[in-house]
C-alpha cells in the first residue's frame, strides 16, 4: 500500500481510493494537478476517476456526490437531500444576495476585469457600497488596476463566486448574448420613449400659455461640499410650469 | 433663477427602484405604459428620492440622474406639445440622439437585469448542496504542529467578519429540531439543586450563564412556580430592579416532589 | 433489522441516503440522537443503518469510512490511505485550520473573554470540537470564570497566538473597519444571548399549561438595551407577553 514512485502505472483501484480519501479531507475543492501530483497519475485520468466515482455514487443513490466546482473537485450533500440538511442549522452559509447584490455581480461577471465607476455608469446608480459587501463576502475582488489615468481599480469575481453558483468555470454562465432583450421588449422600450407626435393626443389638455421652446439647463452647485443645491434653470419653463403640465395629465 | 435644495420635498415613500433605469424600466415594462401617461412629478420625485437615499454624493451618478430626467422633460413635453416644431434640425438630432443614448443603456440594464435573475436561479440551487468543508482530522495534527503558518493577520480579520455575517435564513421550520429545548420542569430542577444553602441570589446572577433567551424566560416561570409553591422568597428593592431569591423551602423537600407538583 | 416503532416509516433508502449527506457536511461526529430528530427515525436505527453503510464502504474499497468517534458519526480518510492524506497535509496546499477552526479563532481573538456557549452562539454550531483543538495547539486558554453561578469558562488567545501570527498584542489585530456584525451577532456578543433558530422557536414548546393566575404580577417589558428586565410588582404576566418577547428578536 506504500505509494510507489513510477508515474502513472497505479491500478485504478488505488488510485481511487487515494482520491476519496484526499477529497475527503481538503475544505475547498481540490486541484485536479494537486490531486495528480499527490496520487501520482495523471491530471486527465483524475477527472476520469473523480467522474466515475461520481457516476458510481449516483447510481448508488449516495446522499453525496462529487462534483467539480471552482475548478477543483469536492464532495457535497445531493440537492434532493436538502430538506435534511437544512434542518440543521449550517455555519458559513451567507446570507442570500439581494437582487442589487446580483445584477452586480452579474455586470462583474461578464464584464471583467471592470471599474466600479463603469459598473455604476451601467446600473446608473451609486455601486460603491454594494460592491464593498460584495468584496468583503469574497465574491468579487480587485484583479488589477487600469493602467490609463487614475489607475481605477478593476474588479472581477472570484471561486467563492463560482462556489456560491456551483459552477466550476465562467464559461459554464449562460452566453450573455441569451439575455439580449427581446424584439418586443426593444419595441416597447422604443415605444415608451418615443417623442415624436402622437395623432389622438388631445390638445386641449396641454395648458395653452406655456411656451414650447423647452431649453432644460441644468446647473449643480455643491457648496460647502456638503450641501447640494440643484437649480433647474431654463429659458422658459419652471419646475412650477412643469408641476402644471403633470398635473393636467 | 430658481434654487431648489435637494433635500426639500422628498418624503414619500421610498419606491423599490434600484435607480433610474430600473424605474424606466419598470414603468415602461411592467406597467406596459408610454412615458406620456407617466405623471412627471412621479418621475421626478423618484429620481429626487433615489439621489436622497445615496449614502453620500457622487457627483457623476447624480448628474446621470438629472441628464436623464431631463431627456425625459424634453421627450415627454414634445409629446405633449405636438406640431410646434419650430423646425430646428439641429435640435431635432440632438434629441433623436439623446434618445437613442437612453434607450441603449435601457437595454444594456435590462440585459443585466436578466443575467441577474439567472444568477439568482444558479445560487438558488447550488444552496441546495452543501459543501464538506471538514480538512484532516486529529489524525493528522502532528504533522503540522504549526497550524497558523501562512495565516496573516487579516486572514483572521476576514474569518471573523465571515463568522459574523447575517447567516442565511432556514427556509424550513426548525422547532422541531430546535437546538434549544428548555423545560420548566427541568429549569426547577436545576434550581431545586442550585439554590438550597446558596444564600440570597439575584436572578440576574441565576441566569448569567444562559445563552438563550428563551432558557432565561423558562428559568424565570421556574421560579415563579418555586415561589407558588412557596419555597422561595422574592424581592425586588428597585422597580425593573434585580429580583432576590431566597430558598426557605425545607432542604429534604427539595425534591422530585415539588417537580411532580408542577405537573400535577 | 430493528424492529420499526410506529412512527419509523421512512425507507431505508431515504433514511440512508439522508444520513450521509448529513454526515457528509457535518465538521463534528454527529450524535445519533440529532442525526435521528433531523431524519425522523429512532435513534437506534440511526446507529444500524449507519454500521451498514459502513460495512458497504469497506466492502466496496472505498477511501473513505464511515465511523463512531466521540459518541458521534464522522466520515474520515480510510488508515490505508493515510500515506495519500499525509502527503496533502504536508503539501501545504490544505488549510492547516479548517475555515472552521479559523473562524472560532477569530472570534475568540476579537471577542475574547468569551465563554464556548458565546462562540457556538455566533458560528451557530457546536464548537467543543474545534475550541478543543484550539486549546491543545496553544492558541487559546482558559482565562476565567464567568462569576455567575453557572461559571462558564471564559477563553482567550494565547502569546504564542500572538506569535505565529507576528503581532506585539491583541491592539494590533486588524481593525474591523466599518465592517457592522448582523444585529444579532452584536446581541448575542453583548448579551450571551443566543441568537440562531430563535425565530423558528415555537413558544408552545414552553410548557403550555402555566399557570398565569400567579401571585405576583409581574411585568416583563424589553427595554431599548434589548435586557430581559422584569418588574415583579407592576402589570400581570401572559404567556402572549412571552411571545412577543421572543418575537421581538
Amino acid at each position: 500500500m506504500i505509494p510507489t514512485p513510477d508515474t502513472d502505472i497505479r491500478p485504478d483501484v488505488e488510485a481511487r481510493a487515494a482520491l476519496e480519501a484526499i477529497i475527503m479531507v481538503t475544505d475547498e475543492p481540490a486541484d485536479p494537478r494537486l490531486l495528480a501530483q499527490l496520487v501520482e497519475i495523471a491530471p486527465e485520468r483524475v477527472d476520469a476517476l473523480c467522474e466515475d466515482l461520481a457516476a458510481e455514487y449516483a447510481s448508488e443513490g449516495r446522499g453525496f456526490e462529487l462534483v467539480k466546482v471552482a475548478g477543483g473537485w469536492r464532495f457535497q450533500s445531493r440537492a434532493e437531500m436538502s430538506p435534511y440538511v437544512e434542518r440543521f442549522v449550517l455555519s458559513g452559509q451567507s446570507a442570500r444576495l439581494s437582487s442589487a447584490a446580483l445584477e452586480t455581480l452579474a455586470i462583474v461577471a461578464y464584464k471583467q476585469p471592470i471599474s466600479r465607476a463603469q459598473v455604476a455608469s451601467i446600473r446608473g446608480v451609486n455601486v460603491d457600497g454594494v460592491m464593498r459587501t460584495l468584496q468583503q463576502r469574497g465574491y468579487i475582488a480587485e484583479l488589477a488596476r487600469d493602467p490609463g489615468p487614475g489607475q481605477a481599480v478593476l474588479f472581477g469575481t472570484t471561486s467563492a463566486f463560482l462556489e456560491k453558483l456551483g459552477l466550476n468555470g465562467l464559461d459554464e454562465l449562460p452566453a450573455l448574448g441569451e439575455f439580449v432583450p427581446s424584439p418586443e421588449v426593444v419595441e416597447a422600450l422604443e415605444n415608451g420613449l418615443r417623442f415624436d407626435a402622437m395623432e389622438d393626443v388631445d390638445m386641449s389638455a396641454a395648458p395653452a400659455d406655456i411656451d414650447v421652446d423647452i431649453d432644460v439647463d441644468i446647473e449643480i452647485i455643491l457648496e460647502d461640499s456638503e450641501e447640494f443645491v440643484v437649480d433647474l434653470r431654463t429659458s422658459s419653463i419652471s419646475l412650477d410650469a412643469l408641476d402644471v403640465l403633470a398635473d393636467d395629465e | 433663477s430658481q434654487c431648489y435644495g435637494i433635500r426639500m420635498a422628498v418624503a414619500v415613500q421610498t419606491p423599490v427602484f434600484e435607480g433610474p433605469f430600473d424605474l424606466l424600466l419598470h414603468l415602461i415594462l411592467q406597467e406596459q405604459v408610454e412615458l406620456y401617461e407617466v405623471s412627471l412629478t412621479t418621475i421626478i420625485d423618484a429620481f429626487l428620492i433615489e439621489i436622497e437615499r445615496m449614502d453620500h454624493l457622487d457627483l457623476e451618478v447624480t448628474t446621470e440622474f438629472l441628464l436623464i430626467a431631463a431627456t425625459l422633460v424634453e421627450l415627454k413635453a414634445r409629446r405633449l406639445l405636438p406640431g410646434l416644431d419650430d423646425g430646428d434640425l439641429d435640435d431635432e438630432l440632438a434629441l433623436w440622439d439623446e434618445r437613442d443614448l437612453l434607450l441603449a443603456r435601457l437595454l444594456e440594464a435590462k440585459t443585466f437585469k436578466d443575467a441577474a435573475t439567472v444568477l439568482a436561479r444558479l445560487a438558488a440551487s447550488a444552496a441546495h448542496r452543501v459543501a464538506r468543508r471538514v480538512g484532516p482530522d486529529e489524525r493528522y495534527v502532528d504533522l503540522t504542529p504549526d497550524a497558523l503558518e501562512g495565516i496573516s493577520a487579516e486572514q483572521l480579520r476576514r474569518a471573523f467578519i465571515r463568522a459574523t455575517t447575517p447567516k442565511e435564513i432556514p427556509r424550513i421550520d426548525l422547532y422541531h429540531v430546535a437546538p434549544v429545548r428548555a423545560s420548566v420542569l427541568d429549569a426547577m430542577a436545576e434550581l431545586i439543586a442550585e439554590l438550597p444553602g446558596a444564600g440570597k441570589v439575584t436572578f440576574r446572577d441565576l441566569t448569567a450563564a444562559l445563552v438563550e433567551k428563551l432558557e432565561i424566560v423558562v428559568r424565570f416561570l421556574a421560579v415563579l412556580e418555586l415561589y407558588k409553591q412557596g419555597q422561595i422568597e422574592l424581592d425586588q428593592p428597585a422597580r425593573f430592579g434585580d429580583i432576590e431569591i431566597c430558598w426557605i423551602g425545607s432542604e429534604q423537600e427539595a425534591s422530585a416532589e415539588l417537580v411532580d407538583a408542577y405537573e400535577g
